[in-house]
């Protein structure tokens, strides 16, 4: 049947943003994943005050205990408070995963919109470019960024984000060329918009959809990937840690204390989860052609 | 199609060279020669390996020569492996690597397809949400998580399997090829989901309701093939990306495979070798690439005759 | 509607799949019970071994092979080291210690079976000397006289390098000065000989890389030969029947795997997949501990973990700075929860009885005192120390170790330390151009004498790189020590040079190695000497005991 | 005589998240053998879901059937079982649908979908062999008309034109020989000569095969030559039924009445404001070619070949054509929307196509374009007042203090309440949005539109409501108009001056009523003879 057939007239107007959260309040699921993620994220900025411990303070005769009224969640190989250290490693995961996602999804937006709405040549250079990213050997790339321009938290979101958002602009391309055929998008040309006005106002607003459900696969991804560039030397240097760094030590051990794999992989599953039912929620909410049905 | 796998061939070329370009240079530049090691290297003996493997020419000059042998074919001796020639490495641990992609492949397909399509015939029911939270559960369950469960499991505490190894004891393939292939499985899952949403979801899917065919008809003549363009799309990158990513999973079942020696290669700055498996990994990058894009138009019958004139 | 039928079959193809793929095989005979059968050893054997060339060779994987498919003049007890005869059958040294005679065996035989005899060790050594080969063990060599010259070209006439062979059995060897430990030298594999036939077939003697290590080309005189090298996979050795005690050699062969992922390398061990390991992960030491699992085989090794202190660096000039430092790492804690593994915990550089050698030790756990250095040296309560950073390479154990020690400095001298891991080559790199503060280091002794240990911080010594520099210490090395008359005196001198190095600590003395394997119980007459050396020629496996 | 098909108090509901839709309130109707029912409303009306509810085709959630039942030769179709209803399906219930583009499966041959109700027969007695399926495939396709069946059948649906594309549903949904044809507007995709051909076709096939019919169609026009009886619904509920002629000439019902009221028919009402003088724009020798590079050789699309024209000032001028006729393209071509291989547009004695596109921004000012679909051409994410504010801040019309007055004026002049200003283009209907966008080509004060079928996707009192507020507008502005169409009377109806283009040529041009009474041409006369006329008597009467 034909969408028009039903058509529900709102008597009042809504901004984009106002309408997405009427549909995302509907979204038991998404709300349930913002609830979360919002949490994850007060615990992680409340950590230094709620902490039960200290993320350094070791207690070598305690040495990976189990769960206990003591530590909730064990000790790790130190006697250092798990529940204390998977807290401090929210915060370094989530600000590594929403910055560097950030970073990735402004370049490969806007890279992958350009390319796909000039198209021709143009697009082809800048697509055998990403090709040429694609293949560069990413692990001397990393060690040379490390070298070059020491060790920093910003290099960090740098590399990561130099990795992601070559995806991120495939993605976005492909969206945008059959964007551009549309003709709101012709209409705006017939309007005499610059072309850049037409990709910033027209084209990617437009793309949200699948950005928004692509960015809450890479966020995880990236998580991950911190963990491996920080077990390479750049990044996080211990005692700090992050999930994926505790995700990584737990599975040397998880034969004999598992504790030590589950916990932390429950808060990156957890995260991953509400990212997720959050992403969907979004996505749909953000759709102003989905009816607020 | 010849035509046009031409033309994307030859548009290769420079991608390459500036892969080539920028590798070398990559590679030049990295701190750590290949022939350092943690017992100090006297310095005639440095000097006598560099004059070996032509590293005291200046850079242009290796970089040129190092080209011109390439476009002969010839990768070069590895620093590595002395004796070794980048060729004979790439093409012995190749075949095990491409084996075990095509496996990888053929889980990642099998389980992905079948969720995904699961997935959309009941949209937002259980039989949605199982297979799609699993989906979920296998895009971040990494590697090297993944490779140790199954080998504790499987391996171990039940005995099933063999814990590591390629070629040496049957049924050692299975569980790498599930390492390998879950996260794929797990894409796929949802990419054709969606396809297949959106293809349910076409006036022609209700004309062969209409005609009276039954669901198993529906799907798997009419919506199927439409539903999974979107994989066809994803599986170029994703064979590439399989290959390049094997490395975990070689090294958590033992197989000789190219991940391995890239990695290792990267670790030992064995310029030659590293240049080598970039070389060969973009290779195959544009290739698959191409693959797909033309199994895309395969699949599509209206692109299929356009080009169907001059194949 | 109809969608639940088809539902159904898509579940039931992948039930009938998952089953497929999940039973697809059964358990078939293992490794290690067809290896006692066939009495084929399978052995965890680390990295992948970069070439089998005894004299381009650097590493414990390489070792591993090449004394399975070479055999020098003399080689080593299993148990104490002591030089037992190899090729040569017997040996004379001269009164003043400076010339060695050995009488090869009449039988042995090169693996192909052409006659193996003394002036294939003229050969040989003159190749292993050749600059241009790049044999990083060349100083091996240099005890002998103008072999040093030879190599550095200032000499080109191998003629007046001491070796000889005075007929087909007797080779001489002369030497610079008595060298009490040259007969373990001639174990390593660095002085091997090498077929000259099979190596000029396949290129220049002083090539590098030439095909000749390859499967059926390697030409060996030890108990085995080479069957196939598969990189990354395996490399098998078999039975070599030109071998002079081949009937003495009970193994029909070894399969040697890389294993450089220890966590593997164990579950491949439970599985029955190998017999021996390399390594055991550390957290698996306590596991097989607790289990009182006889597999387990943790032994002292010849090594030590220390950590470099780069002097040039201006707070950590001071000498007391580094003494606070070295008292308040607290090595019984550190080897006890953090290691596990039975690592002894190190006040000197040189392990404790090597060759009778015990190193003086004037360094305790002592942070009342350090505290009072730290107060001295101008920073009371750790106030207004520079930040320092500890670089180690990227390693569990490393940064385990640096963590802990962190955490020690931080709680007793009040110091923040940062850490810093480096991929190994970029810490290589940092670590010899002096750009580091505090870096982590490991010492593998090459030969059991302190010599080894101790010669390392000479003033130009390339591995010292912490920019100590001792006169007097380098006159005591080189030309006290090699001159002394007894043992004894030698010994006395060396502890007089240890003593030096530890007042001054430009390394801390961490813990002396131990090694970790697991061993089948079918496995026999494993060694357990400290520098984990195995003689494959005795090794033998008992039939399965399940 | 029991009817084939009673549907008595037919409800359907669909249950959403904002509440329950009556989509379908309380409908009955009847259909005999032989007999042709016309189900016609506008959109939202419930008649297709009326339709699709008998064959439960109806994505279940949301849509529910609450009541009613619907006998079937004595079986209710809306209690039956599901592997029953695949017997109705195709088999004596057989339904042709609106797009043939998108009905027919893109990957499959068209004989393949041909045989597939006979070789995956329900009934298994009734099973046909592929060979035997195949040659009543091939007869039932030259009954439709498609020539040279036999090699066709092998073709994909790509290698059809629409109408051949109508033509191979319809064979599709004769091939079990159903006793009732459900047709979904099968004729709304086509073009006018085309649909002329469809409608006729159906009509024999029912009088050769005496299938009831039930014709599910917006356009009353249509539906006069060939339906019996006729349903009249708005927003699920039936409003009026009866014999055609009844509906026709006895109306009874306002709402009827409004839509036949809302038929376009009849010349311009409207004065001529044309000047002689001063042509606005000037076309000469205009080409547009497009290269298709898809294939294995590139082929020339000539969509304008050499095409001269002028526009006066203050005139609309009405362009007709069948689809791919490139009358689009020349209203493009003319605002420099695609790039032209000769000939020149002179626009107020400027010569457009030597502008760089930069100097262009001016002009483009001055003229604007009318899309055809209020749905594509609206950015799904600007509310109205971003889209409407865009133009007038970029050309600096209007700044930001003044915007929101200015644009409160302009949507006041098309005919658009206030409060709406804040709310997106999704929250209104067809007619509102193409309001949105003529204010959006007008808020520029442009002196020349191109309007590109601006009504064709819209209802027909809706079209009727829109045709008047550009009338008035150009009226109003002294806006010089060309009006793309493919449906003759609304161009007859807006027009001062027609041109008729095919394939990329002009055929005719003239006044609007010269043309229309004495065509010179045998295409524009086809063209013309091809227009359902709204009068039950008059189509009886033209066959």
């Amino acid at each position: 049947m034909s969408t028009n057939e039903i058509t529900v007239t709102a008597e009042k107007g809504t901004s984009l943003w106002e309408d997405a959260w009427i549909k995302l309040r509907k979204n038991r699921l998404a709300l349930i994943g913002l609830g979360l993620l919002l949490s994850l994220c007060v615990i992680s900025l409340l950590t230094p005050w709620i902490a039960p411990y200290g993320y350094e303070e070791q207690n070598l005769l305690m040495g990976a205990t189990p769960p206990s009224a003591e530590h909730w969640l064990g000790t790790d190989i130190f006697g250092r408070d798990m529940l204390t250290r998977i807290m401090w490693g929210g915060r370094v995961s989530l600000m590594v995963g929403f910055i560097a996602t950030a970073v990735a999804l402004a370049i490969g937006v806007i890279y992958g919109a350009v390319a796909g709405y000039i198209g021709g040549r143009v697009d082809m250079v800048m697509m055998r470019l990403v090709d040429i990213l694609y293949a560069l050997p990413f692990m001397i790339f990393i060690i040379l960024l490390m070298v070059v321009f020491g060790r920093n938290l910003l290099l960090l979101f740098f590399a990561i984000g130099a990795v992601e958002w070559l995806t991120m602009a495939r993605i976005v391309r492909g969206q945008v060329m059959s964007l551009r055929k549309q003709e709101f998008v012709e209409a705006a040309h017939s309007l005499g918009l610059s072309q850049w006005i037409i990709i910033r106002r027209h084209i990617i607003p437009n793309t949200l959809g699948p950005v928004i459900v692509y960015t809450t696969l890479t966020i995880p991804s990236v998580m991950l990937l911190e963990a491996f560039l920080s077990f390479l030397g750049l990044g996080i240097q211990p005692p700090q840690s992050s999930w994926g760094l505790l995700i990584n030590y737990g599975v040397e051990t998880m034969e004999e204390y598992p504790w030590l794999l589950i916990f932390p992989g429950v808060a990156l599953s957890l995260t991953l989860f509400a990212l997720n039912f959050l992403g969907d929620g979004l996505r749909d909410a953000l759709d102003p052609r989905t009816s607020k049905d | 199609m010849f035509k046009f796998a031409l033309g994307r061939l030859l548009q290769a070329i420079p991608v390459l060279l500036v892969v080539i370009t920028m590798t070398f240079m990559l590679v030049h530049s990295a701190p750590g020669g290949p022939f350092s090691a943690d017992k100090a290297v006297p310095e005639e003996v440095l000097k006598a390996l560099e004059a070996q493997y032509n590293l005291d020419q200046p850079l242009w000059q290796q970089y040129l020569s190092y080209l011109g042998d390439v476009v002969q074919g010839d990768m070069g001796p590895s620093f590595k492996y002395p004796g070794r020639n980048v060729n004979e490495l790439i093409m012995s641990g190749l075949s095990t690597t491409a084996e075990l992609g095509f496996y990888a492949m053929l889980v990642a397909i099998f389980i992905g397809v079948i969720a995904g399509v699961t997935a959309s015939m009941r949209p937002n029911t259980m039989q949605d949400y199982v297979p799609m939270t699993a989906a979920m559960i296998g895009i971040c369950m990494p590697s090297f998580l993944l490779g140790p469960l199954l080998v504790l499991v499987f391996g171990i505490h039940l005995e099933w399997l063999p814990v590591s190894g390629w070629n040496e004891i049957p049924g050692d393939k299975i569980m790498p090829a599930i390492t390998l292939g879950t996260g794929y499985a797990a894409y796929i899952a949802r990419l054709s989901r969606g396809g297949m949403l959106e293809v349910l979801s076409q006036d022609y899917i209700r004309t062969a309701r209409a005609k009276g065919l039954s669901e198993f008809l529906i799907i798997s003549k009419h919506a199927l093939r439409g539903g999974l363009i979107p994989v066809v799309a994803f599986l170029g990158p994703a064979f590439a990306g399989l290959l390049g990513g094997s490395f975990v999973v070689e090294t958590i079942f033992q197989i000789p495979g190219l991940g391995r020696f890239y990695v290792q290669a990267a670790f030992n700055r064995d310029y030659t070798m590293i240049l080598g498996t970039t070389v060969f990994f973009a290779t195959l990058i544009i290739l698959f690439n191409l693959l797909s894009d033309m199994l895309a138009i395969w699949l599509n019958p209206k692109l299929r005759q356009q080009v169907r004139g001059d194949s | 509607m109809k969608q639940q039928f088809s539902a159904s079959i898509f579940s039931l193809i992948s039930a009938i799949a998952l089953s497929l793929i999940l039973t697809g095989c059964g358990s078939s005979e293992s490794n290690v019970e067809s290896g006692n059968r066939t009495g084929i050893l399978h052995w965890g054997n680390g990295t992948e071994p970069q070439s089998l060339d005894p004299h381009i060779a650097t590493g414990v994987p390489e070792h591993h092979v090449i004394v399975s498919l070479m055999e020098g003049l003399v080689h080593k007890d299993r148990e104490t080291l002591a030089p037992v005869p190899g090729v040569a059958q017997s040996w004379t040294v001269s009164d003043d210690g400076r010339v060695y005679t050995f009488k090869l065996r009449d039988d042995a035989r090169w693996s192909n079976g052409d006659v193996h005899n003394a002036y294939d060790y003229v050969w040989s050594w003159s190749r292993a000397l050749q600059p241009a080969l790049g044999n990083l063990y060349a100083y091996m060599y240099f005890p002998i006289v103008n072999a040093h010259e030879f190599y550095k070209g200032e000499l080109t006439d191998f003629e007046q390098v001491g070796v000889k062979a005075l007929d087909d059995l007797t080779l001489q060897v002369t030497l610079r000065n008595p060298t009490p430990f040259f007969l373990q030298l001639l174990d390593h594999y660095s002085m091997y000989p090498v077929h000259q036939a099979t190596i000029e077939k396949f290129g220049r003697a002083d090539e590098r890389g030439t095909r000749w290590t390859y499967q059926g080309n390697y030409v060996g005189n030890g108990p085995f030969k080479l069957k196939s090298w598969e990189i990354n996979r395996a490399i098998v050795v078999e039975r070599n029947t030109y071998f002079h005690s081949n009937d003495d050699v009970k193994l029909n062969g070894i399969v040697f795997y890389p294993t450089e992922n220890s966590t593997t390398e164990e579950r491949m061990f439970r599985a029955g997949q190998l017999h021996y390991t390399n390594d055991v992960p550390i957290d698996k030491v306590q596991t097989y501990r607790d289990a009182n699992n006889p597999a387990l085989k943790v032994v002292p090794y010849l090594g030590t973990y220390f950590y470099r202190v780069n002097i040039r660096e201006p707070h950590l000039q001071d000498k007391r700075v580094r003494r606070a430092l070295a008292m308040t790492i607290d090595r019984e804690q550190l080897t006890e929860h953090v290691l596990k593994a039975g690592q002894i915990p190190a006040y000197a550089m040189t392990p404790p009885n090597t060759r009778g050698y015990y190193p003086p030790v004037n360094l305790s756990f002592d942070p009342e005192a350090a505290r009072q250095l730290m107060a001295d040296a101008g920073y009371p309560n750790g106030e207004g120390f520079p930040a320092t950073e500890i670089l180690y390479n990227t390693n569990e154990g490393h940064r385990k170790v640096a963590v802990a020690i962190q955490q020690m400095w931080r709680e007793h001298l009040n110091i923040e330390v940062k850490l810093l891991n480096q991929e190994w080559k970029v810490y290589l790199d940092s670590e010899s151009s002096g750009d580091y503060q505090i870096s982590r280091a490991g010492w593998i002794g090459d030969y059991v004498d302190p010599n080894n240990f101790l010669d390392m911080f000479l003033c130009d010594g390339g591995n010292n790189r912490t920019g100590w520099c001792n006169k007097e210490y380098d006159r005591l090395i080189l030309d006290v020590a090699p001159t002394a008359k007894t043992h004894e005196e030698r010994l006395a001198v060396f502890a007089q040079a240890e003593q030096m190095l530890m007042d001054d600590l430009p390394v801390l003395p961490i813990y002396t190695y131990t090694t970790k394997h697991l061993v089948h119980p079918s496995l026999k007459n494993i060694s357990n000497n400290i520098m984990d050396m195995q003689r494959y020629s005795e090794i033998y496996l008992e039939g399965a005991e399940d | 005589m029991a009817a084939l098909l009673d549907v008595k108090n037919l409800k359907v509901h669909f249950h959403t998240r904002n509440g329950v839709i009556k989509a379908v309130d309380d409908v009955s109707f009847s259909v005999n053998a032989g007999e042709t029912l016309a189900i016609v409303g506008e959109s939202g009306s419930g008649k297709s879901v009326t339709c699709y509810s008998l064959l439960d085709l109806l994505p279940k959630p949301p849509a529910k059937i609450e009541g009613g039942t619907a006998m079937f030769d004595g079986e209710d179709l809306l209690n039956c079982s599901a592997d029953r209803m695949r017997h109705f399906r195709g088999n004596d219930i057989a339904m042709i649908f609106q797009d043939p583009m998108t009905s027919l499966n893109p990957n499959l041959t068209v004989g393949e979908q041909l045989v597939e109700p006979l070789i995956y027969h329900p009934d298994k007695a009734r099973r046909q062999d592929r060979a035997a399926a195949k040659l009543r495939a091939i007869d039932l396709l030259d009954e439709v008309g498609i020539l040279d069946s036999e090699r066709r059948f092998d073709s994909y649906p790509h290698e059809f034109s629409g109408g051949m594309r109508q033509r191979v549903m319809i064979a599709m949904a004769l091939i079990n020989e159903p006793r009732l044809l459900i047709c979904d507007e099968p004729t709304t995709a086509l073009d006018v000569t085309i649909q002329a051909q469809i409608l006729g076709l159906i009509k024999e096939l029912q009088q050769s095969r005496d299938v009831a019919v039930i014709f599910i169609s917006h356009d009353l026009g249509v539906v006069a030559g060939i339906a019996d009886k006729i349903l009249v619904m708005c927003n699920g509920v039936a409003m009026e039924s009866g014999k055609t002629d009844n509906i026709f000439y006895k109306t009874k019902n306002d709402y009827t009445k409004r839509l036949l009221n809302a038929i376009p028919g009849g010349p311009k009402t409207m004065k001529n404001r044309a000047q002689a003088r001063n042509p606005l724009v000037e076309v000469k020798n205009i080409r547009t070619w497009f290269k298709d590079y898809s294939g294995s050789k590139t082929i020339i699309v000539k969509a304008v070949d050499d095409i001269s024209l002028t526009i006066k000032r203050g005139e609309i001028l009405g362009l007709v054509g069948e689809s791919g006729s490139g009358k689009s393209t020349l209203g493009r071509s003319i605002l420099q929307l695609v790039p032209t291989q000769e000939g020149t547009v002179t626009f107020d004695g400027t010569d457009l196509g030597s502008l760089s596109p930069r100097q262009l921004v001016p002009w483009r000012r001055r003229m604007q374009m009318i899309f055809q679909d209020p749905y594509a051409s609206l950015n799904p994410r600007m509310t109205v007042f971003e889209t409407l504010a865009e133009p007038l801040l970029y050309h600096g019309i209007a700044d930001k203090s003044a915007v929101t007055e200015q644009v409160q004026a302009l949507m006041d002049d098309v005919g658009l309440a206030r409060a709406h200003m804040r709310k997106y283009p999704h929250e209104f209907s067809g007619g509102q949005r193409q309001r949105i966008a003529i204010g959006r080509a007008i808020a520029t004060k442009p002196e020349l539109i191109i309007a590109d079928e601006p009504v064709s996707a819209l209802d027909v009192t809706i079209q009727a409501q829109i045709l008047d507020l550009i009338l008035g507008l150009v009226e109003r502005h002294n806006l010089t108009m060309m009006f793309i169409s493919h449906d003759l009377s609304v161009v007859r109806y807006i027009s001062d001056r027609v041109m008729v283009m095919h394939h990329g040529v002009l055929v005719e041009q003239g006044k609007t009523e010269t043309l229309w009474a004495k065509p010179k041409k045998a295409y524009t006369k086809n063209l013309l003879k091809a227009i359902p006329i709204a009068d039950p008597r008059l189509e009886r009467a033209r066959n």
